[in-house]
């Protein structure tokens, strides 16, 4: 595989789409939410007008060097999960940078955007974003136990770490995903993911009424519109990676359209009928059940 | 007569060895050590008693010809000699040991010099 | 007589924000005022409008839609901002999103008295929002210091500091009452 | 060359003690003169003997006197061991006269003519070879003594003289009762004629031989008969101390090898039983000892029984017996001596006082030298000797023995050494006036005992193999130790990079790596040293010795070789972690640790050398005797160096308190001194196809369990050093598990953390240790807001824990994508999920470290900060190069690695298609990876600063804090305990479980030493029951065993 220039023409369209469906997949769950409220909820386009107010704010502050590139690095995670992620099975446009790391990589590379974010937040010097960072990384540390379980299980059970090819061993229905093959595993990644999405019970990085919204506290303007741009990236790649170790991977645009609102509806789902955990609790419960889950999923498939 | 010396050094030893061990006072343990050395000197002489032999001086009686059968044996004589002057010196020098003690202190108890322990 | 005089000025001051002395770790002491040490009292800038007029206008079309309200309930009328996101009123569906924190609110409800302390509060919040900003003045207090005799400011005054966009000059008790104003 | 008799030494030192006699008190000068003539000349006699012996001028001569032959008179024997046991005994004799001067010149001719004929009788008893005769110079000896000891004035010295008195007056009847009867059984008093009818002792004069050498057992003192001479050790002059130590035990011990032949192998058997007996037992009853002397007297006697235990263990006719003998015998000799001189000169009776030794340099470098000489570091003699002795032990099967002589002095190790760490750092006092008599003495045998180290190395075998030219350079450095740092600093990196232009060319991979890390990483962590003002003093001999021993390491190709290195190496970092400001306790339990290690690591060569010829390091891949055990106890040898869990509790503090630029040396450099090892051994192990799969199947479990309590802690640290020293026992925990994977990515992981760990290492160490160096302080909550301050330092420290943090582009990532294709393939699936829960737990504390110091609020003294001084920015910038080319292009290093560890590791290689890694599982391709990455962030940076207006500075204030105004930045900076929550869900994984366990072994030793040696009452009648309760018990034994 090589750098060539239709071959990044392709992976800025894909990340155009994505982004795109990002913001539209967010709106709509936040309809979603509104409506299990009784409201009527925000249009579902609020997001792009958000994100356009956000970027044509006309003033702005900095509090540092490290505070400006802190969104830069939130949003090269983001995009870069989206870089090394083979979206649509079969398909060489598609399939972005992913010749040049596997699953590890990615695993790895969530960390680039939260590491850079946390230390922008930091720079920042307000009270919260500290916590709040504190409260993520505890969080965290304990989410990726029954994850890191779970692909373990994968990588042994389809004796392979690319992504493309765990998809392709996934080929040919819904009997041979490994929600199927491997339940264990995938309840044990889908707990987790509860966590990594961020929303309640595990909202502690933005506890609304604790922290007022942690980190991101003092990031305004374009800042913000960086992260909500980072975030509508973010949620739609996250979702495409566990669709495709887990759920037969898309071999179409509108596969992996459903497929990743759905994956990201269990998660609002769940938020909108828990209260939010204390950290301790929640450091706690990803290393019961979820573990034990990861155990088992791992001693299945020895 | 050698089974009665060897027996009383003994005795002697076992006396000594008593008096050392059991009595407070420094002066009664220096006796002690004299008795001990001195039923050590019974019994070097006793080691060396040959019965019916004369002291080994070389003289008429004795003759020239297998002298060591009628003297008794005078290398444990001559050893005897050697551990009484010792003993005399130990005996000295303990005793001026006491006098010091005595000196430092008013007193002779062995048990009243226990600064040193541990 | 003198000390008592700069006690007296002082007085208002809190212990914080006066002058001290600390030392440094190679035994140097560096003295310390807070007041321009840690604040900076440079003016906020501010840019222009995009020349071209559709773009300006997309812009602020935008900014309306999305208003995000930082509340600054100081006395009876902070009661009425929970309910304005509840299924009844349901300011959401105009793109009004409640955040707490001023960098990224646009427009700033006062919605209560506004008391000599209570107004350093206000102009610190409002200056930490980013333009284009607006102010909602709720209820009377504000505007005519009934409420509570002595230490109430005028309307005046208020509309001075935050070039109030928009007053609700009605004591009214209704939540849906600000969904105009917004 | 005429060769002046022997007698001579009696006759000449009798006739002018004669004559000081006659000229009494008036002419003191010219007695002590004559005292000084005959002491000088009875050294010439010994000394031309020696010398003539030695060097086969002359063969072994019998000197009879009163014209008959034996056994019609007394004989003296005057072969090569006489010689130089004399020898010993005159030289310590003429210095020890010397030493005493004032005392000797005060007292008259009295205490002069006394002392010469002690050193006479001394004589006398070695060269003699009849019993009586022994027993009546043993006699004069201890009367000769006693009337030393009463020179002393005061009540101790004169009770604890009648002591002595009891104890020696009761033990010359048991004598004179044994001669007596052998005498009666053999018809002889001549040694050798008794020794001829050996048969007739066995069956009818058993009694008397054991008598005899019971007496010649109990003047040697045994524990726990011995309370009388522990007395005299401590209250006699310091100079009687120092012969009773030296010569007058070292006369009696040969006295004791010559009987040894009326012995029987039972005898010998409980000979040998008494002697390491005494020998731990007398080191453990010393751990509780604060006063200096006495505790002198404990180690004086423990080092007595082992020479004891060695006449009884090693056969005589063995080769290395006598090499064995004198090895650990000059050592005790000369550094108990030197130690007892001292003490004189510095008069304080607690050890916590010694630090007025500091006043005089010199003195302070004599006391160190004596004090590891005892405790058998090299290049002392005894550490040649206790080496022979370890591998002698153990090729006969020994172990019992050799556990017990290690675990002595162990304990040894720990007073001695507790000691040297007060005089190091405690605040020193005054120094009393130092005479140049006393002082001359102290350094000749300060030098006597380097000479007799280098001596006693080249005889031993395999001795002349040791490379002595790191010693030299530091030999160097101590001289001009008087230069200002930076000429001393330059020095260093010369002579590093000179060990480093040696030995990296045409040095193989595997070396290669450890090479670079120690030399390379030496001359960057000395760089700073450029920044200290002043003279540094005693900083540069140590660091060479570290980085010496290090280069040693490398070079080694036999088992001495490498346990000296392993030594100096020891020794060297000890000297550098103690001179932190705070870590005199710290260092002390780094070195009990290392200590234990290296014993255990001596043990495990002894094992390894049973049943083979040589002392080859290849050996290692060949154990015969138990051959897990012996790999075991390397292993966990090296494993206190690399801290794994249990042996990780004196890392923190060691590494925490140490200097700025000494931290980043110790954990960087230092703790891959261990992994060398352990690659080494496993390699030996046989690579892949192993047959220690358990073993290395526990070292993986204990490098998983370790990487996460070392992490986890770190978490918990509020000290910015101790988070990163628990950082390094983390991150030495993922190395020790991926080498315990044994397979080719496994190895390669490992290689890669290792060099990762150390130049992040260095980094983090280096900002961090600049910034406590700057602030004054250890506390990140006390920190803040640096980055505007110190922003090179930032980016450092950025770059740091993104490579320890494993995230892409750099190059942790590259261990972590190994490390998983690794696990996954061996299977170690539970264990690599513990080590990735470490690897995330990880950020907990990267996230602390950075944003505590660098990030949040700036504090109000910190305001005038600088940027770290040049210095210490060069190195990690150098370092920071060398993390971009690793993480650009890993295959720089790890193809060359692949390709070597391939005859190792044939299966599942890592294949290179360019840049692009493949292994059985994935695939990775860094520098695609790192191009990437790169263009994607400038872009949108770029997109970033195109769609944001003008951003406004502001002050640290400006914040949202609800409409407040922060008070003051100190309460606004929130770092101090901030994973609470984290803390009350997980903590208890990090409760000091095993801080208590240590806590609980080192009280229970105590423990039983305080209870022990209150058997010492100091009653002189106890003393004289424990004589004879001793001899009976022992009689009892010993007869129920024949």
């Amino acid at each position: 595989m090589e750098f060539t220039v239709s071959k990044i023409l392709w992976t800025l369209l894909g990340l155009f789409i994505v982004l795109n469906w990002g913001l539209i997949m967010g709106g709509t769950m936040r309809k979603i939410v509104a409506r299990v409220g009784k409201r009527y909820g925000i249009p579902i386009y609020q997001p792009y007008i958000d994100l356009v107010k956000n970027y044509s704010v006309r003033s702005q502050i900095t509090h540092g060097v490290m505070f400006y590139l802190g969104p830069v690095f939130r949003l090269s995670g983001g995009v870069g999960i989206f870089l090394f992620l083979p979206l649509i099975f079969g398909s060489d446009h598609w399939s972005n940078f992913s010749f040049s790391g596997d699953l590890i990589l990615i695993l790895y590379f969530q960390f680039f955007g939260m590491l850079g974010m946390a230390l922008g937040a930091g720079e920042g010097g307000h009270p919260y974003s500290a916590i709040g960072v504190s409260r993520g990384l505890s969080q965290f540390t304990t989410i990726e136990v029954p994850m890191t379980l779970a692909v373990i299980s994968l990588a042994v059970q389809y004796n392979t770490l690319s992504i493309s090819e765990i998809v392709a061993a996934q080929q040919g229905g819904l009997a041979n995903w490994t929600m199927v093959t491997n339940p264990f595993a995938t309840v044990a990644a889908m707990l987790s993911l509860l966590g990594a999405f961020g929303h309640s019970p595990f909202d502690l990085v933005k506890a609304p009424n604790e922290i007022p919204i942690g980190p991101p506290t003092e990031y305004h303007a374009t800042y913000l519109g960086v992260l909500r741009t980072n975030a509508a990236i973010l949620h739609v790649v996250e979702a495409a990676l566990f669709m495709n170790l887990f759920f037969g991977g898309a071999t179409n645009w509108f596969e992996l359209i459903l497929k990743t609102f759905l994956i990201y509806f269990w998660s609002v789902f769940v938020g909108v009928v828990f209260p939010r955990f204390r950290i301790e609790q929640s450091v706690q419960w990803f290393l019961k059940i979820p573990l034990i889950l990861g155990i088992i999923a791992i001693i299945v498939v020895l | 007569m050698e089974t009665i010396a060897l027996i009383t050094s003994f005795v002697l030893i076992l006396i000594g060895l008593y008096g050392i061990l059991s009595q407070k006072n420094i002066l009664k343990m220096i006796v002690g050590f004299s008795l001990f050395d001195t039923g050590l000197h019974v019994l070097i002489v006793t080691v060396g008693y040959i019965r019916g032999g004369t002291a080994p001086i070389l003289d008429q009686v004795t003759g020239t010809s297998n002298v060591s059968d009628k003297i008794v044996d005078p290398i444990p004589q001559a050893l005897v000699l050697t551990a009484i002057v010792i003993g005399l010196g130990v005996t000295a020098l303990m005793l001026a040991y006491a006098l010091k003690m005595y000196q430092e202190k008013q007193s002779l108890d062995i048990r009243d010099f226990k600064e040193l322990k541990w | 007589m003198k000390m008592k005089e700069t006690d007296n000025q002082n007085k208002f001051l809190h212990e914080d924000i006066e002058k001290r002395e600390v030392i440094a770790p190679d035994g140097s002491i560096i003295e310390i005022d807070p007041m321009q040490d840690y604040f900076c009292d440079a003016r906020p800038q501010v840019s222009e409008p995009y020349k071209i007029k559709v773009v300006e206008k997309f812009l602020n079309w935008a900014r309306s839609e999305s208003i995000w309200v930082l509340g600054f309930g100081t006395g009876c009328g902070s009661i009425e901002i929970p309910p304005l996101m509840t299924p009844r009123f349901d300011a959401f569906r105009y793109g009004v999103q409640m955040r707490p924190t001023p960098r990224q609110s646009n427009a700033f409800i006062i919605s209560g008295y506004l008391s000599v302390k209570t107004l350093k509060r206000v102009i610190r919040s409002y200056e930490q929002m980013q333009n284009p900003k607006y102010v909602l003045l709720w209820e009377v207090a504000p505007l005519t210091a009934e409420c509570i005799g002595t230490v109430t400011i005028p309307l005046t005054g208020s509309i001075c500091i935050c070039r109030s966009t928009c007053t609700l000059p009605v004591a009214c008790r209704a939540p849906k009452l600000y969904l105009p104003g917004l | 060359m005429d060769f002046i008799s022997p007698i001579n030494v009696v006759a000449v030192s009798l006739g002018a003690a004669f004559f000081m006699g006659l000229l009494g008190k008036k002419a003191q000068t010219v007695s002590y003169i004559l005292l000084l003539g005959a002491l000088l000349f009875n050294t010439i006699v010994s000394g031309q003997w020696l010398y003539g012996l030695a060097t086969n001028i002359i063969d072994a001569q019998q000197v009879y006197t009163a014209g008959f032959r034996p056994p019609f008179s007394i004989n003296l024997l005057m072969g090569l061991d006489e010689a130089v046991i004399t020898t010993l005994v005159n030289i310590v004799g003429l210095l020890g006269a010397i030493y005493m001067a004032s005392g000797l010149h005060k007292k008259g001719s009295g205490s002069q003519v006394v002392y010469l004929v002690l050193i006479m009788s001394l004589n006398v008893i070695v060269l003699s070879r009849d019993l009586f005769n022994i027993f009546v110079f043993l006699e004069v000896g201890s009367i000769a003594t006693a009337g030393l000891i009463i020179m002393q004035k005061g009540i101790n010295a004169v009770s604890a003289g009648f002591k002595y008195m009891l104890a020696t007056g009761i033990i010359a009847s048991i004598m004179l009762i044994g001669v007596i009867f052998i005498y009666r059984f053999t018809g002889t008093l001549n040694l050798d004629f008794v020794m001829q009818s050996h048969p007739v002792l066995k069956q009818g004069a058993l009694i008397s031989s054991f008598l005899i050498l019971m007496a010649i057992l109990l003047e040697l003192k045994p524990f726990p008969a011995n309370g009388w001479a522990l007395d005299v050790y401590e209250s006699a002059h310091p100079g009687i101390s120092a012969m009773l130590s030296s010569a007058v035990a070292t006369a009696n011990l040969f006295v004791l090898y010559k009987f040894t032949g009326m012995a029987g192998e039972s005898l010998m058997y409980y000979i040998s039983l008494i002697g390491l007996v005494t020998f731990v037992g007398s080191n453990l009853l010393g751990i509780n000892q604060t006063n200096a002397r006495r505790m002198l007297g404990y180690s004086s006697i423990g080092q007595i029984g082992l020479l004891v235990a060695i006449i009884g263990l090693v056969p005589h006719s063995n080769a290395n017996f006598k090499l064995i003998f004198i090895g650990i015998l000059t050592g005790h000799y000369f550094a108990k001596a030197g130690l007892f001189w001292i003490a004189g000169i510095v008069k304080a009776q607690n050890i916590k006082e010694w630090s007025v030794l500091r006043n005089r340099p010199v003195l302070l470098f004599l006391f160190l030298t004596f004090v590891l000489a005892l405790t058998g570091f090299p290049p002392f003699p005894s550490f040649w000797g206790k080496w022979q002795l370890v591998m002698g032990l153990s090729q006969q099967g020994q172990i019992a023995a050799v556990i017990a002589i290690l675990v002595g002095s162990f304990f040894e190790v720990v007073y001695l050494l507790r000691w040297a760490g007060y005089s190091i750092k405690l605040e020193p006092g005054k120094l009393p006036e130092v005479k140049l008599s006393q002082f001359i003495p102290v350094i000749l045998f300060g030098l006597g005992i380097y000479a007799t180290g280098y001596f006693v190395s080249q005889a031993t075998n395999f001795g002349d193999t040791i490379n002595y030219i790191p010693l030299v350079v530091v030999a160097i450095l101590l001289v001009v130790d008087f230069l200002p740092a930076y000429i001393k600093n330059s020095l260093s990196i010369l002579a590093t990079g000179w060990f480093a232009y040696l030995l990296i060319p045409g040095q193989d991979t595997l070396k290669l790596v450890f090479t670079v890390i120690f030399l390379v990483g030496g001359i960057l962590t000395l760089i700073p040293g450029f920044h200290v003002k002043g003279k540094r003093a005693g900083f540069y001999p140590s660091a060479m010795l570290m980085f010496g021993g290090l280069a040693l390491l490398i070079e080694a190709e036999n088992m001495l070789q490498f346990f000296f290195a392993w030594e100096i190496m020891t020794l060297g970092s000890y000297f550098l972690i103690i001179r932190g400001k705070e870590s005199m306790v710290h260092a002390f339990s780094y070195m009990l640790f290392s200590v234990g290690g290296a014993y255990l690591i001596l043990l495990g060569f002894g094992m390894v050398s049973v049943g083979n010829t040589g002392l080859s390091l290849n050996l290692l891949s060949q154990i015969k005797f138990y051959p897990v055990l012996a790999m075991a106890l390397l292993a966990v040898g090296f494993m206190t160096k690399t801290a794994s869990l249990g042996l990780h509790i004196w890392l923190p503090g060691a590494h925490g308190e140490a200097e700025s630029d000494v931290s980043p040396m110790v954990s960087a450099i230092l703790l891959k001194a261990g992994v060398f090892g352990l690659v080494l051994l496993m390699l030996a192990a046989g690579g892949e196809y192993n047959n220690y799969q358990g073993l290395f199947y526990t070292l993986g479990w204990i490098g998983a369990l370790t990487a996460l309590v070392g992490n986890l802690g770190a978490v918990f640290q509020e000290d910015a050093k101790r988070l990163l020293a628990y950082s390094s026992i983390g991150q030495l925990g993922y190395i020790l598990f991926a080498f315990s994977i044994m397979s080719q990515l496994g190895w390669l992981t490992g290689f890669t953390y290792t060099i990762n760990h150390f130049m992040f290492k260095a980094i983090l160490f280096l900002s961090v240790g600049g910034i406590v160096m700057r602030l004054g302080t250890h506390n990140m909550y006390e920190m803040g807001g640096l980055i505007k301050k110190m922003p090179f330092s930032f980016i450092a420290v950025l770059i740091g824990i993104i490579t320890l943090a494993g995230i892409p582009p750099l190059s942790g990532f590259s261990g972590k994508w190994l490390f998983y294709n690794a696990v996954i393939m061996k299977g170690w699936y539970f264990q690599g999920a513990i080590i990735f829960f470490a690897g995330t737990i990880a950020f907990l504390y990267c996230f602390k470290l950075i944003y505590s110091i660098f990030l949040g609020q700036l504090k109000d003294n910190h305001r005038n900060v600088k940027e770290l001084p040049f210095w210490y920015l060069l190195p990690q910038y150098i370092l920071i190069l060398g993390i971009m080319v690793f993480s650009a292009k890993p295959d720089l290093i790890l193809k060359p690695l692949g390709t070597a560890l391939a005859a190792a590791f044939p299966s599942n290689p890592l294949i290179w298609e360019g840049t692009k890694a493949l292994s059985q599982l994935g695939y990775w391709d860094a520098t695609t990876i790192m191009i990437v990455i790169g263009t994607m962030f400038v872009i949108l940076l770029i997109w970033l600063m195109l769609m944001s207006r003008k951003a406004q500075n502001v002050k640290q204030f400006n914040i949202v804090y609800a409409g407040e105004r922060p008070e003051r930045p100190e309460l606004t900076h929130v770092s101090h305990n901030i994973y609470a929550g984290y803390n009350k869900a997980l903590g208890f994984l990090v409760a000091p479980g095993i801080t208590g366990f240590w806590n609980y072994a080192t009280n229970l030793v105590e423990s039983i030493g305080n209870f022990t040696r209150r058997i010492y009452s100091g009653n002189g009648q106890s003393y004289a029951i424990h004589l004879v309760s001793y001899i009976v018990v022992v009689f009892i034994i010993y007869i129920s065993s024949i």
